[in-house]
């Protein structure tokens, strides 16, 4: 399985022409979550393109996560859906999600922490294996085989996210920069078709973002799609090719950069924002 | 290399146990017997007051020259905390010594189980001094020996001997969910099997209360409902006191019979001597009570050197068996186990050891123990009931 | 010399990768009870591995996984009293037994756990302390009269292969449980370093991430439950066939709780570890009883001191190349 | 009916000893995040230093200060005892380790069980002790037929006033909300200007001193005291907090009170002897369905 992807990926070189391809990976529909009294997020309406990348910009607050994580499953929708490929993912487990093609990341990393870096990415595959107890007890032809591809694959990714020289550090000990990275190769390990990052360039200093445009933009060549939260207005404007704005839980605007960047709307409400930040 | 760092520390840690282990002395002129019993745990006290016995009653050998012309007794004293596998080790820890010739077995029956076991193995001699539940001696067994008695015998006296004395009908009878009061309790009910029958009697109450605990106002006060004539409790003094306490104190006011375990000076301490006293015990004959020539000695011995008499009938029982071992052995003059079983089992007869003539059947189990009722005294002591 | 040194030094000629220890060891370990005669001290071996067995049944609970697991005593129980009532009253071989009464304590812990499972830290911790509570009290209660109460079941046989061989005596059975505590490190470090050890560490650093990652946190969980308790089964079997007895107090709470200080006084998820743990906690004792009355309050004081001085465990796990070197080789030689 | 009362009543006194040591366990556990196994422990100690204060001092308490002084002192000095002990305890066995993590801790603390229960078997010795009748007032009460002994009266009276004290600090006073707030985030609390030294101090004194308290009103009701006891005692009362949800200080109250008259409901019902299989099964259904106990508020995963 996980070996077939492997090939899959090597021979995807052929560049799409940005913004062409109009196929829908996500859609979500009406996305309702409920915390107690407060609704985090009221009737979105989106819609990720293939081999685009998209973006959910706005003040802190807006429920951005929170999408995320009921599209990742962790949360269950209050109302409306979320189609993966014209399938409902309501009712399907995080792992089983992941397992579909949506790998994420955490706005807070969550690496595991005492585990090297080869092991973070190794264990990001988990859902492209399938060896069970027995088989790694008797150490199966079967076994040894797939262990030898997550090995490859994972040393692949760790490459390619520049971090084979840590492959043996524990992922605490990495710096801050190293670990957002470390938690996108995790990510990407699963092979996902849609990629979901919280705020990866939050943290990282502006050379390190430029690395990670670059390296996003980079990602589509593998026939990905990227949904990003950003707050980072360049970073959203360098890379995305659709930007939804969402505030207190609604959608405010949806469009291309510059157009959603000249949108009153969203100058009120988020760079609005911003100004009273700067006061206090 | 995983395994490697296993193997070395394994070995280490081994080479430290051996280290630790109390060298056997070389020179085998005195004749070594051991002793298992609770040095530490929850039974601390009875191990402690058995070694004592034990030690007491082999000094007063030795004093009079020692055995088989003037070999001297030797004690060996392993602990088994009252627990079945610290019960296991502490055998083997005895078998493996080889100038051990007999062991005499420890406090509890769980415990005394494995112990058994593993001495019958290795064909050696031993005695139990504090296991009362009958399937012991059921077993088969070549070389165990039972020095106190088992619990039929106690159940059976209460029913044919304690019941008719009350002329009681209604009876209360509660245990502790331990190995030997449950026993108790069992045969108790066995033995009043054939009056149930002919419906002379009937038995009210029958249930268990937890060890270890401290309010039985519950089943007490079920049992209180039920009213019985008298009630007998199998279980341990700890718990009797308590149930004595409580059970006065929410008005249940008929006769309380308390089983060999239930009453000692703990309990009257416990219960305090306005609730203990009129509380009854089957129980053997008491240290207090030993009226033979050799208990005097015995007791006296005992005194001077700790002050008081040993409040538990078991340890006595303890040094009883080291009498009857090391009189068997200077009669036969041999430590052969098979011997010395032949002996204890088919040409000893009333020995008179401290508790009383002491004679084994086939089984392995005392003969001629006579259970007595006992009855607290206003002074607090224990004397036997006569009415 | 303390055992921080003796440690480093071993870890030293590890590091050094000197090959000469290995045979030397193994063979030191196999003629150990032939060398010490003594038949007392090869039983305190074969505790020590009935307590390394138990301490690396739960170490796969609490040490991989990062359960809390007060009640791992109870598992052991069933394979205990599975081995015992189905021996003595239905007389059926114990060794044919041995990987029924796994099987028993598996089914069971899957049974009990899977409603639980999904409780955190603390509140796992306090059912599974209640779940062992009530295994023991239900075994003195002593339910349809097959558990024999307080006293226990007694008459067990010893492990034989028809009549041929018999374990009969403390040399046999010292090699009896080692081989099979072989068995288990030599499966548990293979589980270790496959996708199911690697999930489940993923769970013990972070659920939410494992979960997102990819990993089936619940099952694996239950897993993880099902193999600690069925080799808790196993040890179960082989300490019946060993005392002969079976009785509720031999699987009360502090016995759950010196499992627990096993696989943390040796370090979490390290073998090595675990069986230095074993080691402690069951050779003090031995060692110290002619302190007597002492010997359990010198034990409490080393307990606190160890984990003042070392809380990481005298021989915690070292993630790092090792393991994975020996995959990467292999992964070389397979696709090249 | 008059049966049943009486059990109610017993139910409640065992209830307020498992509530008054089910407290030490929620407030240590609240702010330390660490069950405190030795909390069974001090307990017992409380109960012996209770004992040995009666027994050699009785000629002192009674003619001196009477029954009830000498029962007030009694408290009084084994309070204070158990605060400093449970201090000291946490100085030497817990603070060395906070920073490593929490199952370190948990060992420590059950080493620290192991050597307190021991050090008890070895001072006082292995036999039970029992509290001298003199020293307790034990008058029995017949009201409308039901028999009532005073020191009942006395436990529940007393440890009513002792938790609704602690209750008010807890609920009413800034200290209290301090402290509760350590119980949310001692972190957050900490930047907050809280000084988590206080409240932990507080809290490792506090507990045990109602945990000594209770001990020595467990003597003087059962007059049987054992170095043992502790373990069952400190289950049940952890049992009975985490009941309550774990780190809620009136829910170790309630929780406590509910185990004893659960544990009285299950022995009159079901059977004395299946008690604690009872408990443990109630204990373990609440979890399933409520896992942060009765008044234990749910806390949602912030990803």
């Amino acid at each position: 399985m996980a070996k077939e992807k492997n090939v899959e990926i090597k021979n995807n070189n052929i560049d799409i022409s940005i913004g062409k391809e109009e196929k829908t990976v996500l859609h979500a529909e009406n996305l309702t979550k409920i915390f107690g009294g407060l609704t985090a997020v009221n009737k979105i309406n989106m819609k990720v393109k293939q081999g685009q990348i998209s973006s959910l910009i706005g003040p802190n607050g807006a429920g951005k996560t929170t999408v995320f994580n009921v599209v990742t499953g962790i949360y269950k929708a209050d109302g409306g859906r979320v189609l993966f490929k014209g399938e409902d993912l309501a009712g399907n487990k995080p792992h089983q999600i992941i397992k579909k093609g949506i790998a994420r990341t955490f706005q807070n990393i969550r690496l595991f922490s005492n585990m090297t870096c080869l092991e973070n990415v190794m264990a990001g595959q988990h859902c492209r294996s399938q060896q069970g107890t027995w088989s790694a007890v008797l150490q199966t032809a079967g076994y040894k085989h797939e262990e030898s591809v997550i090995r490859k694959n994972a040393e692949n990714r760790l490459k390619q996210v520049g971090l084979w020289r840590f492959r043996d550090e524990l992922a605490k000990n990495i710096a801050y920069g190293n670990q957002r990275m470390l938690e996108i190769g995790r990510a990407l390990a699963s092979n996902p078709d849609l990629l979901i990052l919280d705020e990866p360039s939050s943290g990282l200093n502006d050379k390190e973002s430029e690395d990670l445009i670059i390296f996003l933009n980079s990602l589509l060549k593998e026939n990905l799609t990227i949904l990003l939260i950003e707050h980072d207005m360049n970073v959203v404007m360098g890379i995305s090719h659709w930007v939804t704005v969402m505030d207190e839980g609604k959608k405010i605007a949806e469009g291309l950069p510059e157009a959603v960047y000249s949108d009153p709307q969203v100058i009120e409400a988020y760079l609005g924002k911003e100004d009273e930040e700067e006061e206090y | 290399m995983k395994k490697v760092n296993i193997l070395i520390m394994i070995t280490i840690v081994l080479l430290i146990g051996v280290i630790s282990i109390p060298v056997v002395a070389a020179d085998k002129l005195p004749v070594v017997i051991g002793l298992q019993g609770p040095i530490t745990g929850a039974y601390a006290i009875e191990g402690e007051m058995a070694k004592q016995c034990v030690e007491i009653a082999a000094s007063l050998i030795n004093e009079k020259g020692g055995i088989l012309d003037g070999r001297m007794i030797e004690i060996r004293v392993v602990d088994d905390a009252c627990q079945p596998k610290a019960g296991a080790l502490a055998a083997m820890k005895l078998i493996s010594q080889k100038d051990v010739v007999a062991a005499i077995q420890t406090y509890g029956s769980s415990v005394t189980q494995p112990g058994a076991d593993l001495y019958e193995k290795f064909k050696k001699i031993n005695m139990a001094y504090g296991a009362g539940i009958v399937e012991l001696t059921r077993k088969g067994y070549k070389y165990f020996f039972r020095m106190c008695s088992s619990v039929d015998k106690q159940g059976n006296f209460f029913a044919n001997k304690v019941v008719p004395l009350f002329n009681a009908k209604k009876i209360a009878i509660m245990h502790d969910n331990q190995s030997f009061s449950a026993g108790l309790a069992e045969y108790t009910k066995i033995g009043l099997q054939s009056k149930i029958d002919a419906g002379e009697v009937e038995i009210v109450y029958y249930d268990a209360i937890n060890p270890g605990e401290s309010d039985f106002a519950v089943p007490l006060t079920k049992l209180r409902e039920t009213n019985p004539d008298i009630i007998y409790f199998t279980g341990y003094f700890p718990e009797a006191a308590l149930v004595v306490r409580q059970a006065r104190n929410i008005g249940i006011t008929c006769p309380f019979i308390g089983g060999d375990s239930a009453i000692n000076s703990e309990f009257i301490k416990i219960a305090g001597l306005e609730m203990a006293k009129g509380c009854f015990m089957t129980q053997e004959p008491m240290p207090s009570e030993l009226s033979y020539s050799k208990s005097k000695m015995f007791l006296e011995a005992y005194q001077a050197k700790y002050g008081e008499i040993p409040s538990s009938p078991w340890a006595v029982y303890a040094g009883d068996s080291l009498n009857v071992i090391a009189y068997a052995i200077d009669e036969t003059g041999s430590t052969d186990s098979d011997v010395l079983v032949d002996y204890l089992k088919n040409k000893m007869n009333n020995f008179n050891g401290v508790t009383g003539p002491i004679g084994f059947d086939e089984r392995g189990d005392r003969t001629g123990t006579l259970h007595t009722l006992y009855v607290v005294n206003d002074k607090g002591e224990l004397e036997i009931y006569n009415p | 010399m303390t055992t921080r040194d003796i440690i480093n030094n071993i870890k030293q000629t590890v590091k050094t990768k000197q090959k000469w220890p290995i045979p030397v060891i193994i063979t030191l370990f196999v003629f150990f009870p032939i060398l010490i005669n003594n038949s007392y001290i090869i039983d305190v071996a074969f505790f020590l591995g009935f307590y390394t067995l138990l301490g690396l049944s739960l170490n796969i609970v609490l040490g991989e996984v990062g359960l809390f697991d007060l009640g791992h005593m109870g598992f052991a129980a069933i394979g205990a009293y599975v081995t015992a009532i189905l021996n003595t009253s239905f007389g059926i071989s114990v060794v044919i037994l041995l990987p029924v009464s796994a099987i028993a304590a598996g089914a069971f812990a899957y049974l009990v756990c899977s409603p639980v499972i999904h409780l955190r830290g603390d509140y796992l911790c306090i059912v599974t302390l209640g779940m062992g509570e009530i295994i023991r009290l239900t075994l003195v209660l002593n339910p349809f009269g097959i558990t024999g109460g307080p006293n226990g079941v007694f008459g067990i046989d010893f492990p034989s292969i028809g009549t041929l061989f018999v374990v009969d005596n403390s040399i046999k059975f010292y090699y009896f449980i080692w081989i099979i505590v072989g068995f288990v490190v030599l499966a548990l470090v293979r589980l270790q370093s496959s996708r199911i050890g690697r999930a489940w560490n993923c769970i013990r650093e972070d659920e939410i991430a494992a979960e997102s990652t990819g990993i089936d946190v619940r099952s694996y969980k239950l897993l993880a439950f099902v193999i600690g308790a069925a080799l808790a089964g196993v040890a179960g079997n082989v300490y019946a066939t060993k005392l002969m007895i079976v009785s509720p107090e031999s699987f009360d709470f502090m016995e759950s709780c010196l499992l627990f200080c096993i696989v943390l006084i040796g370090g979490m998820g390290s073998i090595p570890g675990i069986i230095i743990g074993a080691a402690a906690i069951s050779l003090f004792p031995e060692i110290f009883r002619t302190f007597a009355q002492y010997r359990m309050l010198i034990f409490g004081a080393a307990m606190v001191l160890m984990m003042i001085f070392r809380p990481e465990g005298i021989w915690p796990r070292k993630r790092g190349a090792i393991e994975l070197k020996s995959i990467m080789t292999k992964a070389g030689t397979e696709n090249g | 009916m008059k049966v049943f009362l009486e059990q109610l009543l017993n139910g409640l006194t065992t209830g307020s000893f498992y509530a008054l040591i089910a407290l030490g366990y929620s407030m240590v556990y609240g702010v330390m995040k660490l069950i405190n196994f030795a909390h069974g422990d001090l307990f017992t100690l409380g109960s012996y230093l209770g004992y040995t204060i009666l027994v050699l001092g009785t000629a002192y308490t009674t003619s001196y200060l009477g029954l009830w002084g000498g029962m007030v002192v009694t408290m009084l000095i084994v309070a204070t005892c158990l605060a400093l002990v449970g201090t000291l305890l946490e100085r030497i066995a817990y603070r060395p380790i906070y920073s490593s993590g929490r199952l370190p801790l948990v060992v420590s603390a059950l080493g620290a069980s192991i050597f307190l229960e021991n050090s008890i078997m070895v001072i006082w010795g292995a036999r039970p002790q029992a509290y001298i009748s003199e020293v307790i007032p034990a008058k029995i009460l017949n009201i409308a037929g039901l028999r009532i002994s005073i020191i009942q009266i006395i436990i529940l009276i007393l440890s009513f006033i002792l938790m609704s004290i602690l209750y008010y600090v807890v609920q009413k006073t800034t200290f209290g909300a301090a402290i509760r707030a350590c119980a949310i985030d001692r972190n957050t609390a900490a930047l907050m200007g809280i000084n988590i030294g206080t409240i932990i101090f507080f809290v490792f004194a506090v507990g045990p001193a109602l945990g000594g308290m209770a001990g020595v009103l467990v003597g003087m009701y059962y007059r049987k005291i054992t170095f043992i006891m502790g373990w069952n005692y400190g289950l049940k009362a952890f049992t009975a907090t985490i009941l309550g949800g774990i780190g809620n200080i009136p829910g170790a109250m309630l929780g406590g009170l509910l185990l004893g008259v659960l544990e009285m409901l299950g022995s009159v019902y079901i059977s004395t002897a299946f008690k604690d299989v009872f408990v443990f099964l109630i204990l373990i259904l609440v979890l399933i369905f409520r896992p942060t106990g009765i008044l234990g508020e749910k806390v949602a995963e912030k990803v």
